[in-house]
């Protein structure tokens, strides 16, 4: 299979050069977290102007592993199914300690669920998916070639500068939502703090194509033979592309690194004698773990790796930037809207900077066991995994990542009350489940729309303002969601007669043990900062 | 009473990270003594020589895992 | 619960001497992870992370001891 | 005070030189096992011979602290006022790290003992109120300068050279005691291996003589500022008189390390400026833990340092010896009478073999604590002496001396049954305790004498054979023990009823819930290997 190519988009030429134009929304970055908070807004109705400085995709696998709840929210936003058909599914891991394995783990083991644990796929993919359905949404005015040079904050909005090709120009807007990456210019305008933890180990990526038949599994190595001292990391991705992650220690010449021939000898190393390969994309690497103090500055939101920095173990920094966007658009909506008040948009701190320390901690906590400093971490670290074989309790200390899970937003303010506290609490992304709509098979997100909902069970609420009703029957009924496996409310631990409250973006937002509309209302209004 | 051979912490994450942060910036000498004092208290704690034992003969390595099966989880 | 503080084992010598012995002609990383694996079967027995975080508080030496009387016994 | 002058005791001058004389019993060693020994056969009846190539007793403190348990034996032999009266009591123990103290700890909080915990003796009185009384006795012949200088065993005794200022002679022995301490020469003449563990930690003993106002207690330092990463023992004696234990390390010189002014410098910076002191005796050692395979080598019976090597830390040297001599001399004296068969005398392996092992795995740990090799033992004994201040449950492990307790002969073949298992099994020591005899206090085991006893709680057994028989009462009554106190039965775990089978040497032998005589004449002939 020959290389993809990558697609070219026209740079932006503005219609007046050195003028003034208008958006109520402007995005900066046209990258997977930038596109998806495009699509987003564009899906509830919100248009936008998006901002690149570049006129392509990225380049190479970068982040590679999308998890199910960024399926998820991909399946809201149209594309899901784009990410199945094509990504490469993987629900195993296997764990290498030295010369053998130490042992492996499932991450999903129960079925019914639309979207698998994790699909690897290049992020190019995904950006492209993106762009194809923000075109086609016709509310998202993509700007290619336009680096944004100036930000000014108002309270009204912000000033920013914008220079392309044909000359530089001024866009008064609104709103603006910063996504431009973790060097984000935005940030560095507005002279933002940055600060955290510095890792000093240098890691090597290499896409590597070739004809290999290891399966579909994450296999990580701690110390292996090939790679003596550090670690290994090994992934599939369509198009016969294998990612593969050397950690090079702490005083590796990230120059020399980078040369093909020196990489080429640490795959070959790796492989095997006799197994040929091309390499795709080669990149040399450090990182921090990091974030802004907060990530709403008046009528300035910074979203992924502009917001927070993570290490890369985990697959949390695209996952985090896509769950950034899926908790910021529905409330910029319904702000935009009239149907909420501006102090909404506080609760994207209050939701996302929690969301941001658990990933920053677990992508911290890893990054300390993958690249142990001193005696005693590396005494814990090998001791962990000599025990692992033999000992089922030594496994969950072993962290070779802790892949990405939604993040549970439990302090919430605009959680309402739990009455009925069984499984999924408020502040949790509402589990998926296989139901039957009219008798044929479907899944339960599918149903949620993007607006907010009351789910219940075994009962038919009332009908009240601003919340469409969705009725899990134990057994057919017309207009009901048929919950024939059971599944949908064990998951979400709803008893018969109990209903919960779902917002935009599929997380739930308060229990209740009857369909009583005054406590829902009051939760409802409570969910959008009324 | 046996050794518990399955996972039996609700927060090993949070565990090991305190550990580590716990040894962070001693010397090699306090490092070695926090552990041996972690030791002596834990076992103390649990007080029972057999389970001990079969902790000790385990961490030694001088007893082969009863886990003969595949070892996955 | 809280952490023992008390003595709590019928053979306190038996278990120090099997700690020695089982350290005996490991070289240092090796009786470091000794010690670490001790650590973790132990803490994951208890499986109590209040026990836990105050044993590592007193291992510290970060809690005071709750023994403020002269210490004798 | 000045200086104690040690007597000087006659050469023996052998009547006939060259020739060949008979004795039943020689004692090897006229040191403080060999004359206990020689007392304790005195005591029933039993003549014997004891050698010594010296003309004097021991110097220095040496074996300085006497047991509860060796104490009751004296009492049993008749001289243990003379320790009570001359030596210095204590019960209490201070444990020092580094500059401060880690805790102190009573060895004997009970009251109700005629003798303390542990009592501090120069081993000189020791040995001379032995001596006083042995020629009291009229039963030991002392033989001062007479050296053995070959031992050639046979089936009915063994022939001993004998070397003296007179000239040599043969002494043919029925039995022969080997009290001549760790360098044997009874042992060297048998060629028997005497194998064990090798420490090379250097000691240094300083008796010091000066008015100082430390309590009587024993000290011990671990690491303290004036003899840095080394531990310290102090101990008084009577006579004003210090014992101090300085560790010196593995490459101590120990020709430099005895030079006086070196000794002086160690005391003077332990002690401060301006304490006067004389140094009154010095000597350095290393030490083994080891012992002979068995003691007992036909007609030819080990005993103390002859027979078994331990560490200094826990006085279980001297009082490990006595208890020996406790152990072997009443089946000596039995069999020699007559009333038991030679194989009686098995039964001294059978029994101060584990309690010898006892002492050497005490004595090693102890020394393992206290010159910990290597970064583990070292930072495990540095942990435990950090928490045990403020943790009682770090106490226990902290170990500068597991002091010497009586053994418990628990798997003698000797012993008979326990019908009523409490307090004190057989192959116990019986605890003393305080008893009124027709009204007058005494003391328990006073009232043992040196043979075979029935001890009864509130019972009256009938007559038997060979066993006297002593009545405990709740209440007082004419020719019985009226254990006011109850400590007697609580010590001896004794219900109303109940009765102990009690050994020549205050061990108890058998428990019987009634006084039913047949079992309790079957524990007596069980006793005598019968």
């Amino acid at each position: 299979m020959s290389a993809w190519v990558p697609p070219r988009y026209a740079h932006h030429v503005p219609p007046r050069p050195g003028g003034v134009e208008q958006a109520r929304v402007a995005i900066v970055g046209g990258g997977l977290v930038g596109l998806t908070a495009a699509l987003d807004l564009a899906r509830r109705g919100i248009a936008s102007v998006l901002l690149d400085e570049d006129d392509t995709l990225s380049t190479g696998s970068r982040a590679i592993c999308f998890s199910q709840r960024t399926l998820e929210i991909m399946g809201r936003l149209g594309i899901g199914q784009r990410f199945l058909d094509k990504g490469i599914t993987w629900n195993r891991g296997r764990v290498f300690f030295r010369d053998r394995e130490a042992y492996s783990f499932d991450l999903l083991p129960e079925s019914g669920h639309e979207y698998p644990a994790f699909v690897n796929l290049q992020q190019y993919y995904a950006e492209q998916w993106l762009i194809e359905a923000c075109e086609a949404s016709g509310l998202v005015d993509l700007r290619w070639g336009s680096r944004v040079t100036g930000v000014v904050p108002r309270a009204d909005g912000a000033a920013l500068e914008v220079e392309t090709r044909s000359g530089p120009y001024r866009l008064d807007a609104e709103w603006v939502l910063a996504c431009d990456g973790v060097h984000s210019k935005v940030r560095r305008a507005l002279d933002l703090p940055f600060t955290g933890q510095v890792f000093d180990d240098r890691f090597l990526i290499a896409d590597v194509r070739m004809q290999a038949d290891f399966p579909s599994e994450r296999w990580f190595w701690f110390d292996p033979p090939f790679h003596p001292g550090q670690s290994v990391l090994l992934h599939k991705q369509p198009d016969d592309l294998w990612r593969i992650d050397f950690q090079l220690g702490r005083d590796a010449d990230p120059e020399a690194e980078r040369e093909p021939e020196r990489v080429r000898a640490r795959v070959a190393a790796m492989l095997g004698e006799g197994v040929a390969f091309d390499l795709d994309w080669v990149s040399v690497y450090t990182f921090r773990c990091r974030r802004l103090e907060r990530f709403r500055h008046g009528r300035v939101l910074f979203l992924g790796d502009a917001a927070h920095q993570v290490s890369p173990f985990g697959a949390r920094g695209g996952n985090g930037g896509v769950q950034d966007a899926d908790n910021l658009c529905w409330k910029l909506a319904i702000v935009l809207q009239g149907e909420a008040p501006e102090r909404l948009l506080d609760s994207y701190d209050a939701e996302r900077i929690p969301a941001a320390d658990e990933n920053i901690r677990h992508s911290s906590r890893a990054t300390d066991f993958i690249t142990p400093k001193g005696s005693a971490c590396r005494a814990y670290r090998d001791a962990v995994l000599e025990l692992a074989r033999d000992l089922p309790l030594a496994r969950p200390f072993v962290n070779s990542g802790r892949l990405s899970q939604p993040a549970v937003l439990r302090d919430s303010p605009l959680n309402g009350p739990d009455e009925a506290p069984r499984a999924a609490p408020p502040g949790t992304a509402c589990p998926d489940a296989p139901i039957l709509r009219d008798g044929q098979p479907d899944w339960l997100l599918r149903q949620f729309g993007q607006g907010f909902l009351l789910l219940a069970r075994e009962a038919h609420p009332v009908k009240m303002e601003g919340l469409r009703t969705v009725e899990l029957r134990d057994s057919p009924r017309p207009g009901a969601l048929h919950d024939h496996s059971g599944l949908a409310a064990a998951r979400l631990g709803l008893a018969p007669g109990e209903c919960a409250l779902v917002r935009p973006d599929q997380h739930i937002a308060a229990r209740f043990a009857t369909t009583a509309p005054d406590p829902i209302l009051a939760a409802l209004r409570r969910a959008r900062s009324l | 009473m046996k050794l518990r051979r399955d996972p039996n912490l609700s927060d090993p994450d949070a565990l090991y990270a305190a550990l580590m942060e716990a040894h962070r910036g001693l010397d090699e000498a306090a490092s070695r003594r926090l552990d041996a004092k972690l030791v002596l208290l834990l076992a103390n704690h649990i007080g029972d020589e057999a389970v001990l034992k079969e902790a000790l003969d385990l961490a030694r390595g001088t007893v082969p895992g009863q886990d003969a099966a595949p070892a996955t989880d």
